[in-house]
């Protein structure tokens, strides 16, 4: 009777939830509770409870064959060796080591990093009365008025308890522009022309989150309006690292957002592309369009310790342990530096090769794990608050305000997504319907019990619906389906 | 542990992935989407008069899945039946919805239609807008119409989720277990038998025969009992398909109908059987004797070894080990060196399709409760006690003496109803108490003319061909009918009885000084027959008889497939009566045996193995044993199942479904029950 | 229906075929009349209603949920509605603890000759539930 | 030798587990005894990852079952689901042992190959909690923290510079530190249904906190006993009835203790403000599935009947998943409070269960997990 226990971190979002993994001798993973985890007291969300369902252990492949990984790294490293025009990928869903790893591949190759998120947060400047990794959650249970620009129901489920703290502690919770929420005290469907009606001044925070498919516009709005009132403000992000990710990449990242890095693809732009524990797939809106896109390219080299949907379509899988395993460190959005207790170092170890191949230096975890720590100013110590404010800083002057954005047609619909962990990773969920407003309930005819048609260019499909108080015009879902053609697709509906 | 885990086939999901996307665009029609066709009965103005059916049929026809929609006058007439087999075929539907009367009478007609036109008679759904609403909201036309529209609703959505079902077909072992051989059980064994199955016939008692046997005539042609049913207890044992296992007992029963598993423990006789010939030899050499409980009803003596009676069946001594004093008399005395006193109890293993219950009844006691004296005066007695003393082979060889002081009784009273028609003990009506009490009394007139003869009844039942004339020759006989059951019954010093009863038909109060009182005792169905109930899970009707599966319709059959009820074990019969279910039981149990397979309900619990912890809650929730725990997974025999439901209850994971009657079939139901407030 | 007709509730019943449907089929036979409230679904056995149907009933917005089967003893499946009887003691503690007014939940033995029994019960009900009102776990806008 | 019902005082006859035992060391030894022995195939203990956190493993390792060695007050787990489908020894609180017997109810655990060794139980903490407590209340660096004990009413936590600090639970309750809520009013502080009930409650003068007052409750409690007395791992001499009076006095006072907080836990909810109480609380609730998953006494997998018909789509005034679960815990809910410690949206899950639980096992005279004989779930009265 051999069980391995790992001590390890809910990969879904950035609050980095600590738990634990339990192997039997057959590989069934299961997840624990790990009570003492500061981050969640051991609490998990629905993503957290499913975690076993991400670890889909990737396998070694050359052009679709399975190899062993001294073969594929070999591969891998004649195919970038010859290729002009590399992106390399890494959107912080590993250890920050490993991050380290690759961008010593990017500076061997003499290319740059990216998170795929544009702006980095770590570039929000301090003017902005934020902290580059955000605040701490506990702090959060202080705040005396807090604007909500996101659904933390469906999105971050661990802060929702941070919220009903606050609120317990006199907080005023006002949901801006999402559905209505039980913890908040009002919701309000206002453009960012009308953020002043919210009421912030210095004693409040906003809660936005920033990822892959963030529309900038929106975010330096937030930012800017932080600016105004002094507020504090807070961004979730998702994945287990995308804090220590954004820290480790304050020299060599670059700024791509995914979106572009996509559209290069499609432009010929980009011919090579390398991720690392990233897929363009399960992250962009329309899957199958990114399939289509990711085909064009000359070289798809993916790094994954775990099966998605681009270790399919790759001509190079290299395959890492599952994160659970890894040695490494993660920091969360909070900025809380938290260490995996696995020992595995296959991924450095490949990538150590891969770079070596390449004709670069070699390296260990021991030597990356110290350049982080070095990097993010706290060498020596393992854990604890980390607040550096070494990032670079943008400038946040004010943006304009652009409505024009939100136009729909008559009869026609904006479907906005509430990202959530199940999204990202492409898992299995329960969000199989989409949220319509009562009104349309009323114009469309629906029928209780029935279903909607969703229409855009990629085609119809039929969807279950649940009645909320949203924003008119809108039709939210946290499940990623098909029709999508972006963040935000103009659809037609009808009952059905 | 429950954790959440799974084996790692991510790859093949990953293509399936990419390749789903393509496909679940466009997807919007699903081939094999339910197609329902709705039929809305006008039931002449019975539904029409009240609802307006066209409404509710266009209605119907806006709901999804809904293809076609109709009214019909009546939709049951050969019309309205061709007209659902017409739409199945034009519109190519795969359910159909009726909206008329109650499924409990036509439900079977409609299955029978569908069926016809090529689908699942499990496809078609019943929706009750008759008895269920036109005919009890005839004033409010309109609510009935708008009530009949979310009826319809609820059954549309039901059929959506309707499943095809199947009934199983299981192999049926060829051979019969018949319980209790007493008329009824002989009856069905010979027409088993004779119908060239095999039967086992098991009998507790050392001979067969039953209560009959005992009798000394029978009415209401007073021919000798034992006369006519020797040459029947013969005929069973030279039966070549009969297998006779008499002072046997049934100690367990497994499986299910056509696989019937039953243990029958045979008990020690210290007698070797083949050998024995009854000759007697021992029985006269035995010192110990002791009174006839068994056959004679305590009067008279056996001995310790003893033949059960000269007509018994198989006619072997056995030994009454329990007051046997070891002298081995007997054993010296018999020429075939019969007599084995190591025997010891044996059993078998009996592999049966069917089983027929005849296990009969128990006489009604009135000892403990000293129902009229009885067990406290010497010359009160019951009617079997009376049977044995008047019977030529009795104890006393027929001549009518009263136990007290052995002389010939002159005045003998009846009491009827005697642990029958009783609140206090026996509600039920015991039927043939009436008949023997003017049979008995018949006969003692015919054989001592000086006597005088009372009998005090409530009400005097005589149906049935000739009984009525037999009770009017009673009558004529001189025989005194007093209608009143006797209050008080006093012994004298002499050992004679003074009853006191109210005549009610003259309001006289009668006291008779009576030489003798026969308590006209009822039937009761007794503790042997509770074991082999409860060994069965037969259920118990409120009378203590086993209960048939429907009063009426199914008179011999229980609710477990393949076990069948007759004669007094279904509750108190004379023998005609008791003949007749033997050959009723025989013709129910053969038609399984003659098929050679069992149909079992299509309306079963069906486990999903993939949701089953096998905890186990389910198993004892089924009264009819169909759930099991085999090597930690349940199992569900299909054969035994009823098709209640009541297991998929208790099952906490949703795992054991009702088929027709799933949850998401009932809840599909109850959620169209509503409806948004503006549609 | 916005307009000013007087509440009706919606009750749910659940009648197990042998007997409390028969109950209303002799209900309706008698021409026994009702108020339109009462919406019948059938299952084989009233041991087959699983308190999960009850609180879907109520989450849909049943004003009323009844449970009816046949008599104690007269079970067509020996004594389904024993455990019936038994599941219904522990629903009727939860409705209570839960705040549910007891008026909205019922159980009751109907055989299928107590047509009348079966009519008078429906409007016995009606009439308790008109006087409560709707209940208060009936979804917003739903019917 | 040992027979059931007795009472004895025992301790670890080998000094390096007496020492790091909480009291003497005996549950440990016993434990060891049973798997070096053959007893049983594994044992559960706690790995200990530091000084507020332990993990539950199943070992077949001896070294390991001695190295857990000492107690914990703040690893608030439930032992139950990891002893499932093995031939097992455990330590096991008494919410452990009654998750134990509604295991073995639902054919999860085989109860004749699942040995427990009860422990006495005032409560146990949540670690972060008490790390937070440790910082604002004693003033204490949570890192310096080298032992805990419980004694007359108070909490007192040593330093590695040993020193000593303790504040009475009382206290650290009413400032919303200190035990769990389901431990304030838990009703069963000494395991009668365990196989050993052990604990230090009654171990007196020189014995004091080096030795455990064990109770023999039953055969394998006698098995258990005498095997690892014969094995040479424990000694035992018989409690005087000084000792056994002030484990019942100690005992009384806990439960009574417990029932003043059941009084303050369990106000009562007027009854038209109850259906607005509950829809309110479960309100928040992200179902995550964390109380089913965490619940000691459900079997089920994942697909269970409140969750195949719950459904996310569905606007419905309160949740479906908790009214079914809440009638199905009815009559086995064992109030360990495994639920609200997962809540992540800190739903008071236990308490809510309790108060559906406790009318209904009282109304039939039932108490969940104490023995086999009463059947799960709504079949109670049945036969």
């Amino acid at each position: 009777m051999k069980e391995e226990i790992y001590q390890t971190f809910c990969p879904g979002c950035g609050v980095g939830c600590g738990l634990y993994i339990r192997e039997d001798p057959e590989g069934n993973t299961s997840v624990d509770f790990m009570k003492s985890s500061p981050a969640n007291l051991g609490k998990l969300c629905r993503f957290g409870m499913k975690v076993p369902y991400h670890y889909s252990k990737a396998r070694t492949m050359v052009t679709g064959s399975k190899a062993d990984i001294e073969d594929a790294i070999k591969a891998a490293a004649h195919r970038m060796a010859d290729a002009d025009s590399v992106t390399m990928l890494s959107v912080g869903n590993t250890t920050s080591e490993e991050h380290m790893a690759f961008c010593r591949i990017a500076e061997t190759l003499g290319t740059r990093v990216d998170t795929g998120v544009f702006p980095l947060p770590s570039q929000i400047t301090s003017k902005c009365g934020s902290y580059p990794e955000g605040i701490s959650l506990d702090e959060m249970e202080k705040a005396k008025r807090i604007a909500l620009f996101l659904d933390p129901y469906v999105q971050y489920p661990l802060i929702v308890r941070r919220l009903l703290a606050a609120k317990r502690n006199g907080a005023g919770i006002v949901a801006v522009g999402t559905k209505e929420l039980h913890l908040a005290d009002e919701t309000l469907d206002i453009g960012p022309d009308r953020y002043d009606e919210l009421g912030l001044d210095d004693k409040s925070l906003i809660v936005a989150d920033i990822h892959p498919n963030s529309d900038p516009v929106h975010v330096k709005q937030l930012l800017d309006l932080a600016g105004r009132c002094g507020a504090k403000i807070h961004f979730m992000q998702p994945f287990i690292n995308s804090t220590g990710v954004n820290l480790a990449l304050k020299a060599n990242g670059s700024m791509m957002a995914l979106a572009q890095i996509m559209e290069d693809i499609e432009a010929g732009n980009i011919r090579t592309l390398v991720t690392l524990d990233s897929d363009p797939v399960e992250l962009m809106p329309d899957a199958a369009a990114a399939v289509e896109t990711l085909k064009k390219l000359d070289n798809l080299i993916v790094i994954s310790s775990r099966a998605s949907p681009v270790t399919e379509l790759a001509d190079v899988v290299i395959a890492t342990e599952p994160v659970y395993m890894k040695a490494g460190t993660f920091m969360n959005v909070e900025g809380r530096l938290q260490e995996n207790s696995g020992s595995g170092v296959a991924g450095i170890d490949a990538m150590s090769l891969l770079n070596g191949e390449l004709g670069g230096k070699r390296f260990d975890y021991q030597q990356l794990h110290y350049i982080f720590m070095k990097s993010i100013g706290d060498p020596g110590t393992d854990v604890g608050d980390v607040t550096a404010d070494k990032a670079e800083q943008m400038e946040c002057g004010s943006v304009d305000v652009d409505n024009a954005g939100s136009s729909v047609p008559e009869g026609m619909y904006q479907l906005k997504y509430l990202y959530n962990p199940f999204m990202w990773f492409d898992q299995k969920d329960d969000n199989d319907f989409v949220l319509i407003d009562r009104k349309l309930v009323k114009k469309l005819g629906l029928k209780k019990g029935g279903m909607v048609v969703l229409g855009s260019e990629n085609g119809k499909m039929k969807m279950r619906y649940r009645v909320e108080n949203i924003p008119g015009g809108m039709i939210m879902t946290a499940k990623k389906i098909p029709v999508a053609t972006g963040p935000n697709t103009i659809i037609s509906l009808e009952g059905c | 542990m429950n954790a959440i885990s799974r084996d790692t086939g991510a790859m093949s999901e990953n293509r399936r992935f990419i390749m789903d996307q393509k496909e679940i665009i466009n997807d919007t029609k699903d081939a094999d989407e339910p197609r329902i066709g709705v039929f809305v009965c006008e039931c002449g103005v019975n539904i029409g008069g009240v609802i307006n059916c066209q409404e509710v049929a266009d209605y119907a026809g806006s709901l999804p899945n809904v293809v076609n929609s109709s009214v019909n006058k009546y939709t049951c007439s050969d019309s309205g039946q061709s007209e659902i087999k017409q739409a199945i075929r034009d519109n190519d539907l795969n359910r159909v919805l009726v909206a008329a009367c109650t499924p409990k009478t036509h439900e079977p007609i409609f299955r029978a239609c569908v069926e016809e036109a090529g689908l699942n008679p499990y496809l078609f759904e019943f929706v009750n807008i008759r008895e269920h609403c036109s005919w009890i909201h005839m004033q409010e036309k309109e609510k009935a119409t708008r009530k009949a529209k979310e009826l319809v609703r609820m059954g549309v959505s039901r059929a959506i989720q309707l499943e095809p079902l199947e009934s199983n077909e299981v192999p049926v072992t060829d051979a019969a277990l018949v319980i209790g051989a007493g008329v009824a059980g002989m009856q069905a064994a010979l027409d088993i038998a004779d119908m060239g199955h095999k039967v086992y016939l098991v009998e507790k008692n050392p001979s067969i025969g039953g209560k009959m046997a005992q009798l000394d005539k029978t009415f209401p042609t007073n021919d000798c009992s034992i006369c006519i049913l020797g040459p029947k207890m013969v005929e069973v044992a030279r039966n070549k398909n009969i297998e006779l296992m008499t002072y046997s007992e049934i100690d367990e029963v497994d499986g299910y109908v056509g696989n019937f598993k039953v243990k029958v423990r045979h008990k020690a006789r210290y007698i070797d059987t083949v050998s024995c010939t009854g000759c007697g030899l021992c029985v006269e050499k035995c010192p110990v004797e002791v009174p006839n409980v068994e056959f004679n009803e305590g009067i008279g003596t056996r001995k310790a070894i003893y033949v059960p009676f000269p007509q018994a069946v198989p006619l072997r001594a056995l030994v009454d080990r329990s007051v046997c004093i070891d002298c081995n008399a007997c054993v010296k005395a018999c020429n075939s060196s019969s007599v084995d006193m190591e025997q010891e109890d044996s059993f078998s293993e009996l592999d049966v399709g069917v089983i027929v219950v005849t296990t009969g009844f128990e006489v009604y006691d009135p000892e403990p409760t000293h129902d009229f004296g009885y067990g406290l005066y010497d010359n009160v007695i019951t009617g079997m006690e009376l049977e044995r003393l008047i019977n030529a082979s009795g104890p006393t060889m027929g001549k009518l003496v009263r136990p007290g002081d052995v002389t010939s009784p002159k005045r003998i009273g009846f009491i009827q109803c005697v642990g029958s028609r009783d609140k206090n003990s026996n509600r039920y009506c015991s039927s043939f108490c009436c008949m023997y009490a003017l049979k008995d009394a018949q006969l003692i007139r015919e054989k001592y003319p000086d006597s005088e003869v009372y009998i005090m009844y409530m009400d005097m039942r005589t149906p049935f061909r000739n009984y009525e004339e037999f009770y009017d020759r009673a009558r004529d006989m001189g025989i005194k009918f007093i209608r009143g059951k006797p209050g008080k019954v006093t012994e004298k010093e002499d050992g004679n009885l003074i009853v006191r009863v109210e005549d009610t038909l003259t309001n006289s109060i009668l006291e008779l000084d009576l030489d003798m009182l026969v308590l006209s005792v009822g039937a009761v169905s007794g503790d042997s027959n509770e074991r082999i109930r409860q060994i069965l899970k037969v259920s118990r009707a409120a009378d203590g008889f086993m209960m048939e599966a429907h009063p009426k319709l199914k008179p011999v059959d229980t609710t477990l497939d393949g076990i069948f009820i007759g004669g007094v074990t279904q509750g108190p019969k004379d023998i005609p009566y008791s003949v007749s279910q033997g050959s009723a039981c025989a013709a129910r149990a053969t038609r399984y045996l003659s098929q050679g397979k069992a149909i079992t309900e299509g309306i079963t619990v069906d486990v999903n193995e993939d949701v089953c912890v096998s905890c186990g809650i389910c198993v004892p929730m089924c009264p009819f044993q169909a759930l099991s725990l085999e090597e930690g997974k349940l199992n569900v025999i299909k054969a035994l199942c009823k098709g209640c439901g009541t297991c998929a209850v208790a099952c906490p994971t949703g795992a054991l479904q009702q088929n027709h009657f799933s949850n998401n079939q009932l809840l599909a139901q109850v959620r169209s029950v509503f409806a948004f407030e503006e549609e | 229906m916005a307009d000013n007709r007087e509440w009706e509730p919606k009750i749910v019943a659940f009648c197990c075929n042998w007997c409390s449907y028969g109950g209303a089929d002799t209900a309706g036979m008698g021409r026994f009349q009702q108020p339109s409230s009462l919406r019948v679904i059938r299952v084989m056995c009233s041991g087959r209603i699983d308190p999960l149907h009850v609180f879907n009933a109520f989450l849909e917005g049943a004003d009323a949920v009844l449970v009816t089967g046949c008599h104690i003893g007269d079970c067509h499946y020996v004594n389904g509605n024993y455990k019936t009887q038994v599941r219904h003691q522990f629903l009727e503690e939860m409705v209570k603890e839960m705040g549910l007014e007891p008026e909205r939940l019922h159980l009751n033995w109907i055989s299928a000759s107590e047509g009348e029994k079966f009519a008078n019960f429906v409007r016995d009900v009606t009439e308790q539930i008109k006087k409560i009102g709707p209940s208060p776990l009936k979804p917003e806008g739903v019917n | 030798m040992v027979e059931i019902g007795d009472k004895v005082l025992g301790y670890a006859t080998d000094p390096g587990i007496r020492n790091r035992g909480a009291s003497g060391g005996m549950v440990t030894a016993i434990l060891a005894a049973a798997l070096e022995r053959g007893l049983v195939d594994s044992v559960i203990v706690l790995r200990h990852i530091n000084e507020y956190e332990a993990v539950p493993v199943i070992t077949d390792d001896v070294d390991e079952v001695l190295a857990s060695a000492g107690s914990m007050h703040t690893v608030p787990v439930n032992l139950a689901k990891y002893a499932a489908g093995r031939k097992v020894a455990m330590p096991g609180k008494p919410c452990d042992v009654r998750a134990v017997f509604e295991q073995a109810k639902r054919n999860e655990i085989d109860i004749d190959n699942t040995f427990i060794i009860g422990l006495n139980c005032g409560g146990t903490m949540h670690p972060v909690l008490t790390r937070e407590m440790l910082v604002r209340m004693y003033e204490i660096d949570p890192e310096d923290v080298v032992g805990e004990k419980i004694d007359k009413g108070k909490l007192f936590f040593r330093t590695k510079d040993g020193e000593e600090k303790a504040i009475p639970i009382d206290d650290l309750e009413d400032a919303g530190y200190g035990r769990r809520e389901s431990c304030r009013y838990c009703d069963v502080k000494i395991p009668v249904n365990a196989d050993l009930a052990c604990g230090n409650w009654g171990v007196i003068g020189e014995l004091a906190g080096n030795a455990t007052f064990c109770e023999v409750m039953n055969g394998k409690g006698v098995r258990l006993l005498e095997n690892a007395i014969e094995s040479g791992y424990v000694q035992i001499e018989p409690a005087g009835e000084q000792s056994i009076a002030i484990r019942e006095k100690v005992n009384s006072a806990m439960l009574s203790l417990g029932e003043k907080w059941s009084a303050r836990v369990f106000t009562e909810i007027p009854e038209e403000q109850r259906i607005n109480y509950y829809m309110e609380q479960f309100a928040d609730c992200i179902d995550c599935g964390a109380c089913k998953e965490a619940c000691p006494v459900c079997t089920c997998d994942e697909d269970s009947k409140c969750t195949m018909y719950h459904s996310l789509a569905d606007d419905y005034k309160m949740s479906m998943y908790h009214m079914v679960r809440l009638l199905h815990l009815s009559d086995s809910c064992i109030g360990c409070g495994q639920c609200s410690d997962v809540c992540p949206v800190d739903i008071p899950v236990t308490s809510i269960f309790r108060r559906f639980a406790d009318p209904a096992q009282k109304k039939h005279n039932y108490k969940a997990g104490m023995t086999l004989e009463r059947p799960p779930f709504l079949e109670v009265m049945l036969k």
